[in-house]
């Protein structure tokens, strides 16, 4: 399996070379005229708004779909890649936006993939697999990881990591990540940008979608920006400035973010949670606190500190171990997300492939599925309204797509993920908790659904949003739960939003007492 | 996989007729050759008569597959039909020869009993299935087996005959040269499609198949949407045996073995994918016809019944990947 | 061209039995050279639509006649009553229809056939005569529901009153070989002390003698039906004790002829007019 | 969905004997359940004479089982094995009744077109579904019609006997009280267990079943490896072939039918998910132990024919609701 590593390459070849690549699916054009090169051996950033067309340019490049028109030349030679395999052979290597795990098989199994250490026969060496997949795991920080357990039994943002092992596993030329630091918090972001700068010295070309720009200038050397599937410009991060690429993105210069006028939260309190206990959570004291009228609250922490689980446990969606609930002081019994939804709350859920979309149904379809009752009567379907009803959450949200008949899988990662916001908003819930709510959105839009989010807020919805995105919980929320291991290790103002103190407690070695619920 | 594109359709609910129809093009259009093909080679197979025998040979299969549409759309799949039928065509049986009775109210008793014992045995498939998130295989693979035994059990495996002559009448009864019961067989097909497609639970039924987790947690009842799919097939079940005793003037506790397989191959033929969340009941509509169609086409040009076995395998194959381009095509 | 068209409805032509009564209906027609044949047999021996469909196919395509072994005594009764009223000679071989449905709706058809039950009653009585009064015995049936094993059945309960026997356990084993050696195997298990076994068809015969050897058991008398080829081996060395032929051979070959006898102009068939049976032993 | 934790072991390949034991315990216990009310109830169950009998009846159900769970694995279904059998069975009773050569080379000759029979059915299965991606229950419905009507044709429908001694005895040879044909099936059960859960082909038929997609995009030659699973349940349907005439000392175009729901019911009630990758070929074994030990055992209570068909039912049912909470206390 393993190539010839080109360290061979003077630097500044050019490696690869894709000239005026069209793609289209049906009638959408996802790549109209898309050029761009990589030298070897650099870090070249992919950005642009949500269905601007990186990761259709990554599945042409890895063999998932063939284009239409253009060139491709690989070190000098034409290239055209007609499946996985054959990329693959070329020394290309990818990790997809959406997942591909075999979700019952073991991580160690998953890492291997691609190539399991055989010995004679097909035999399949398995402890070679497992050392191999300890020292993978091992070095992207995943110490405390079992690599015999199934992947199932992950959280998303391990997941997410045991890709990355994966396309760490085989020697490539060039290793594509598309949107890898999506669902990673700080600390396994910063581990990554470790990864590839040793990566990176030894001569692999690594191309990097993201949609953070600091994470962009912190590791890139060049970026390419898109728009409407075509390539803009590319430029040595040396010499533009972030507001410059998110002008090339747009198109236009970007408002500044107005400065908020913070709104005083409603004293009432709406929901509250006392010594909540999940079927996984250890803490016998369990998770308590309080959320107001009007309120943002958010909930940092690591990758698998627990917060996920205190959504779902909040939404009946996993049974819980022990705890009360009240709702407006009155205690629920929620059995399931139906007697949420009932008690006015809505779920955002993180894992849009696996618990929030239909992929193959259409947007309107998604869009109506909370609040089917409103677009029906008697039972029947009203399509116009549902239409119209699709059409104001797209437009509200500003997604990008052809028609609301079009399937939910046509739209690229964050035009999806807006679908699912689209589909609880329509609902107008009390509550709304967020788990990792812009996964994927672009710039410009995650500014819009700040502005909803707040505009909601301040017209009296109450939010938990659970984020990986320090910035973003520091934008967006009136007050900050910092879990670990489970518990809630700090309750944090605006005032004291800080990097610094935010990581400590999640790290949960802080000596910041526990704070009150209030 | 093959039929992804008009199972959106479906779940959109466009227009019925040209629209649904052309999306199943693929096996309408094997429907077409086959047909052209029995046209050419044989001489009777358009006559009016031959008409009115495919329609009536392809009725019962038509009804129970109408239900298992139901049923797979939700992932799940029914093995139990053709043994629940047998267990509803006894206790009608038994009903309708019930003595000191007048004959519309045999007649009524046995229609209700019957679908009632259909409805009962689907109602047990799902809510076993969906209560534990078991199989729905072997579930239904169990009721199979008891329905069997019980409609054994009941009728002492004798056959129950001797039926009011105004209900054997139905049976064969020819409106313009076609059957009443594919009339009947017809209106379950319209009224599943409207169901299917107009309805908020027949879009929780494609949402279910699709992503079982997505709609629970967009707060609908699965557990209760997955019981009514076996319901309604266990109903359509119930239908059928009440259709097929019209017909034949007999309740046999031996009725229907193998049905399943049939009902299955129509819907499946007719492009709704087993894994459940895409397809349609027009395509269910087009298999039947297509498995009737051939039966009947294929003893009409004589061929010895090895032959036409195999041949009807080979059909079944050819039309599926007929359905494969078609999808194809209509998807660029 | 003119010749008068004859339409076959048979049982499961996946059964060796309808299968040879077939073949010789085939040679017959090759033989006469009259008569145009068309023949169409079920999907399987529950299929009783199959043959319904058969009979208005076969009116549809006007036949001159239609000879029919039905699957089941009652649900033929209305579809062939139509064919009559279309003016088809129509002439029911192998298994009579029921008496009372054909009453019920009217109609009378004779019947061209042997006797199933007494056919059973000749294998039972030379069981009971090898075996002598009081022997232990068991019955493996065949599909319950269908017309000849529940005449069978009735005709092997005929032998065991009249030698009184000892009937231990009745069990289906769905004509099948395979099924018909586990379920005998397993009530061997259950009575050791079995002395003898009645099997409603040979495919079922051959299971259980496979049963007894497989438990190394010489001393139990098998009895069987139909005289498929595969018993006759098994006659001649002991291991079967006797089965019953019913000629099916010729059984549809001389129910055609009756029926072209008919659309020839001759008289109407009438009761019952039974053909051969045979019990067939190693002597 | 209700034995995702034994999947799991079985997947992450634990060690044979007890932990893969524990982990089907549910239906092991079910197993025990069934075999203790049976030790007790009736007085010959546990004799030996009886075990030898329940071991050489489950023997072909095991058999066809085994090639089964590498096809359900990958997400598929095989409705042809039955008729595969048959032909198979034909094809080599064919063979072993050639005239003009010696006994051995006749029973060569005989085994290998046999399972070279079911071999090539099984690659048809295997290239048809996955070349065009289409739904294997419909192409293994073709299948089982063509396989079917070949044997018929082939045999003339006629049961093909008299085959020489040596191979009629190996059908019925004790080693112990043990037949050497199950020794047969439980060596396949070993070998599959081996390949499924040592070899990386194994581990790959795990992960097509779990998402073929992702194992594409790894660079797997997806398309092979089905068709090598639907090629191994051919060939064990060939094996099955043999072990049948061996057994039964004849080849009946007949045989077989309704075998496939009984192996499918053995993988499923072993705890082999329907939707693919996750399950195990000792669940399998289980299964099929479960099934004999039933059909065996009811007869010997003594139970009429239809009571023991419906509760056959009722316990299939309840091994895989028990089965069910054993998964959910091991997750907890
Ligand atoms: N399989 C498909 N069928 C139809 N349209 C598609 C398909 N895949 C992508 N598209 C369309 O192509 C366009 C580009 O999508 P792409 O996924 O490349 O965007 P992206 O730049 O990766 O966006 P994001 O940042 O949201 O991931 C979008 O309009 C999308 O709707
Ligand atoms: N179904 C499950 N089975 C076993 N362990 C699980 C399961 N779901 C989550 N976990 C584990 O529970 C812990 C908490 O997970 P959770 O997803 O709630 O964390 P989180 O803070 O939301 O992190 P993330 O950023 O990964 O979403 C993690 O260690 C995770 O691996
Ligand atoms: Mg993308
Ligand atoms: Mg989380």
């Amino acid at each position: 399996m393993s190539q010839a590593l080109p360290q061979a390459h003077q630097p500044d070849a050019l490696l690869l070379d894709v000239q005026n690549l069209q793609k289209s699916f049906g009638g959408v054009h996802a790549l109209s005229g898309v050029s761009f090169s990589l030298k070897a051996g650099e870090v070249h950033a992919l950005v642009g708004e949500n269905g601007a067309g990186k990761s259709t340019l990554i599945k042409v490049l890895s063999g998932v779909h063939k284009y239409d028109a253009g060139e491709i030349t690989l070190a000098g030679a034409p290239f055209k890649p007609t499946d996985p395999h054959f990329a693959k052979a070329a020394g290309i290597q990818v990790v997809h936006q959406e997942f591909n795990l075999l979700k019952d098989l073991s991580i160690a199994e998953n890492i291997s993939i691609e190539a399991f250490p055989r010995k004679r026969f097909g035999l399949l060496d398995r402890a070679e697999m497992k050392a191999r997949a300890r020292r993978a795991l091992d070095a992207i920080g995943l110490n405390d990881v079992d690599v015999d357990a199934p992947v199932r039994s992950l959280g998303i943002a391990h997941r997410q990591l045991i890709e990355i092992a994966r396309a760490l596993q085989t020697d490539s030329r060039i290793l594509i990540l598309d949107e890898p630091t999506a669902t990673l918090t700080e600390r396994e972001t910063s581990r990554l940008f470790e990864i590839i700068a040793g990566i990176k010295a030894k001569g692999v070309t690594v191309v990097f979608v993201s949609h953070h720009l600091d994470e962009v200038f912190a590791i890139c050397d060049r970026v390419t920006v898109f728009r409407n599937g075509r390539t803009i410009t590319t430029e040595d991060i040396a010499e533009t400035s972030p507001e410059g690429i998110v002008r090339h993105m747009v198109g236009r210069n970007l408002a500044q973010q107005e400065k908020e006028i913070h709104v005083p939260i409603d004293k009432d309190v709406v929901l509250s949670v006392s010594a909540l206990q999940t079927s996984q959570n250890p803490d016998p004291n369990g998770v308590s606190f309080e959320l107001h009228r009007g309120e943002i609250l958010g909930i940092a922490g690591l990758v698998g500190a627990g917060r996920t689980e205190v959504l779902r446990a909040i939404f009946g969606a996993d049974p819980i171990r022990s705890g009360v609930i009240t709702r407006n002081g009155h205690a629920l019994n929620i059995n399931g997300p139906r007697d949420a939804i009932a008690a006015g709350i809505g779920f955002v859920t993180e894992d849009r492939k696996d618990e929030g979309l239909i992929l193959d149904m259409p947007i309107a379809a998604n869009s109506s599925l909370v609040n089917i009752r409103q677009v029906s009567r008697h039972g029947l379907l009203d399509f116009a309204r549902e239409r119209q009803m699709a059409v104001e959450g797209g437009t509200r949200l500003k997604l990008k797509y052809g028609k609301t008949s079009d399937p939910v899988s046509s739209l690229s990662g964050g035009n999806q993920q807006k679908v699912v916001l689209a589909k609880w908003l329509a609902n107008d819930p009390e509550i709304l908790l967020l788990d990792e709510p812009t996964r994927g959105v672009d710039v410009g839009a995650k500014a819009e659904i700040y502005a909803i989010l707040k505009g909601l807020a301040a017209n009296g919805m109450s939010m938990i949003v659970v984020s990986s995105e320090l910035p973003e919980l520091i934008t967006l929320t009136d007050r900050m739960l910092v879990m670990s291991e489970n518990s809630i290790q700090g309750i944090l103002m605006p005032q004291d939003y800080d990097q610094e103190t935010i990581l400590k407690l999640a790290y949960g070695q802080s000596d910041v007492a526990k704070g009150p619920t209030q | 996989m093959s039929s992804a594109h008009e199972a959106n359709i479906a779940a959109r609910g466009k227009s019925f007729s040209l629209k649904a129809i052309l999306n199943n093009a693929g096996i309408g259009l094997a429907l077409l050759l086959v047909i052209a093909f029995f046209s050419v080679t044989t001489e009777h197979f358009l006559s009016s008569n031959n008409i009115t025998n495919i329609l009536t040979q392809i009725t019962i299969n038509l009804i129970l597959a109408v239900g298992m549409t139901f049923v797979i759309l939700i992932g799940g799949i029914d093995l139990s039909v053709g043994s629940v039928m047998a267990f509803a065509a006894v206790v009608a049986g038994k009903a309708i020869t019930l003595p000191g009775l007048g004959v519309t109210e045999l007649i009524l008793l046995a229609c209700l009993a019957g679908v009632l014992a259909g409805l009962v045995c689907g109602i047990l498939n799902g809510v076993l299935s969906a209560y534990w998130s078991l199989p729905s295989f072997i579930i239904t693979l169990g009721m199979l087996n008891i329905a069997r035994g019980a409609a054994l059990q009941i009728s002492g495996a004798q056959t129950i005959y001797s039926f009011p002559f105004v209900f054997e009448e139905f049976g064969s009864k020819l409106i313009y040269g076609v059957p009443v019961v594919f009339l009947l067989a017809l209106l379950l097909v319209l009224i599943a499609w409207f169901v299917l497609n107009r309805t908020v639970f027949g879009r929780l039924i494609y949402g279910i198949g699709n992503n079982e987790e997505a709609v629970r947690l967009a707060g609908h009842p699965v557990f209760w949407y997955k019981v009514a799919a076996f319901t309604i097939c266990g109903l359509t079940a119930g239908i059928a045996a009440i259709v097929y005793m019209a017909r034949l003037s007999i309740a046999s506790p031996i009725a229907g073995i193998g049905f399943e397989l049939n009902a299955i191959a129509a819907v499946i033929i007719g492009g709704t994918s087993l894994s459940g969340g895409r397809g349609s009941v027009i395509g269910t509509l087009l298999g039947a016809f297509i498995i009737g169609v051939l039966a009947n086409g294929l003893i009409l040009i004589g061929l010895s019944d090895f032959m036409r076995q195999m041949i009807t395998g080979v059909v079944i194959i050819i039309a599926v990947i007929l359905d494969h381009y078609r999808a194809r095509l209509s998807a660029s | 061209d003119d010749k008068p068209v004859v339409g076959l409805v048979m049982k499961s032509l996946a059964n060796e039995f309808f299968q040879s009564m077939l073949a010789g209906a085939e040679a017959h027609a090759a033989e006469r050279g009259d008569f145009e044949l068309i023949a169409v047999g079920m999907q399987n021996e529950t299929d009783f639509e199959a043959q319904i469909n058969a009979v208005d196919n076969f009116i549809t395509q006007g036949v001159d006649a239609i000879v029919v072994a039905p699957a089941d005594s009652r649900a033929m009764v209305r579809p062939l009553k139509k064919a009559v009223e279309a003016g088809i000679v129509v002439v029911n071989f192998d298994v009579a229809l029921d008496t009372e449905a054909k009453e019920q709706q009217g109609f009378e058809l004779a019947f061209v056939g042997p006797d199933n039950r007494g056919g059973a009653a000749m294998a039972g009585d030379a069981l009971g005569e090898k075996l002598g009064e009081g022997a232990k015995v068991v019955i493996i049936e065949g599909n319950p529901g269908a017309d000849n094993a529940t005449q069978r059945l009735l005709g092997f309960q005929d032998s065991v009153e009249k030698y009184k026997l000892e009937l231990l356990d009745s069990r289906t084993a769905h004509w099948e070989t395979e099924e018909a050696n586990q379920v005998f195997s397993t009530m061997l298990t259950a009575h050791p002390d079995i002395q003898g076994v009645m099997a409603a068809n040979d495919s079922m015969a051959v299971g259980v003698v496979k049963a007894l050897e497989a438990a190394g058991r010489d001393d139990i008398e098998v009895v069987g039906f139909d005289n498929i080829p595969a018993v006759a081996p098994m006659i001649e060395d002991g291991r079967m004790l006797a089965t019953v032929d019913q000629f099916g051979q010729e059984m549809a070959a001389n129910a055609i002829d009756l029926a072209l006898e008919v659309l020839a102009g001759g008289p109407e068939l009438e009761g019952w007019v039974k053909t051969d049976i045979k019990l067939v032993t190693a002597d």
